[in-house]
């Protein structure tokens, strides 16, 4: 089955993509789908440690045990900046 | 109705607009308060050129959605606008638009707040600013 | 400068230039908080066809410059707009417009907040509802 | 000398004018000039009793002890409600 990666902000430029399509086993966890991501972008896996990337599967976040299912579409999202210049 | 009230665009808004229509959907409106977050010329210290910003389609919305319900459940208020514009913002222009009414302007005041802080924290936003010595994507703390 | 910023008018104004006009006095506003008050169609229950505001002239302008200069000194702001309308109001009308932009959000927040009630507190305006069982002079309690 | 005397919103017809001017002697008190709008005025005198009335001098507020000069504006000012329909 197939999932759907997306990759936003400063993100883009650290990966060196946007989004990419994964072929992957039925059954597989968000966990393990993330552990292999990392092993496949040393980057993610630097920045992640940091610990301010939030993921989301579907717009929602998930727990490491989710089942993914074909055509689930997971991001990485840095953090936030909306809401004009001020803070 | 919701998607009336929350927006995301590339085209500027117009407060006048975008008041008058939070205004006209109620009577009993007393008082609205407005949250416009607009492009300033320099952030930490460091001059800027222009703003771009970026969202996560779909969700970005949906979060702009929740906050409005939430706000309409925790506050005494009877409407809420919420618009954020996306893609590239000069220096000076408009970048987000909260608008709230309600029959009591505290509430109103509380709401607002609330909602620009909220957006702030949960929507999947980012702002990519250009200076003079580059591009960087901002981390902002609320 | 102050004239601009500080009006009694008959006249509706327009909360886009109003807006604007403030925003761009300086390039590092980025929060502009907006209090926008409209006529209610009922007050203490009752129903209201319309208001009438009456004001002193001269010493309820002189307020609002006090307040406006107040607010400039107390609070982490760049600039204050006060305008009052008076006399005949339909329900659903604008009567009054304060609008504080300022670096930072809380601020303007707080000013803006503050702005209007001390405009009910010490400003010599009053208020004539005309309701199906008469006319009535209104005394408020901020 | 002359003063200005002035009545606003519903103290303007309880007390049936909206203006007034006063002749008065040199040297009269603000004090002096209230006692004597209250005898001229009941209906002044009563709602002044129920202590929400404000009365200024030329636009501020003065102590009773005031001295009134030729041409002192006194007004008679009611509870304020400006501000929208909102409290």
């Amino acid at each position: 089955m197939t999932v759907k990666v997306r990759f936003f902000a400063v993100l883009k430029s650290l990966v060196g993509k946007s989004e990419l399509s994964l072929d992957v086993e039925k059954g597989i966890s968000f966990g393990q789908i993330l552990g292999k991501l990392k092993v496949d972008f040393p980057a993610l896996d630097k920045i992640m440690k940091e610990g301010k990337i939030l993921v989301s599967v579907n717009q929602d976040v998930v727990g490491a045990d989710y089942l993914l299912k074909d055509g689930d579409e997971i991001a990485f999202l840095p953090p936030f900046a909306g809401g004009s210049a001020t803070h | 109705m919701t998607q009336e009230f929350i927006r995301i665009q590339t085209d500027d808004f117009s407060v006048e607009n975008e008041t008058i229509k939070l205004r006209d959907t109620s009577k009993r409106i007393g008082g609205i308060v407005t949250f416009l977050g607009t492009a300033r010329d320099f952030s930490k210290g460091q001059e800027i050129n222009k703003m771009d910003f970026e969202h996560y389609p779909g969700m970005a919305e949906k979060r702009l959605g929740e906050i409005r319900d939430q706000a309409l459940k925790d506050y005494d208020i009877i409407e809420v606008t919420i618009i954020h514009r996306v893609g590239e913002i000069a220096v000076g222009e408009n970048i987000v638009l909260i608008i709230v009414g309600a029959e009591h302007r505290q509430d109103a005041f509380r709401a607002c707040s609330w909602c620009i802080d909220e957006l702030k924290r949960i929507t999947p936003i980012w702002k990519k600013e250009t200076t003079p010595k580059g591009v960087v994507w901002v981390e902002e703390h609320p």
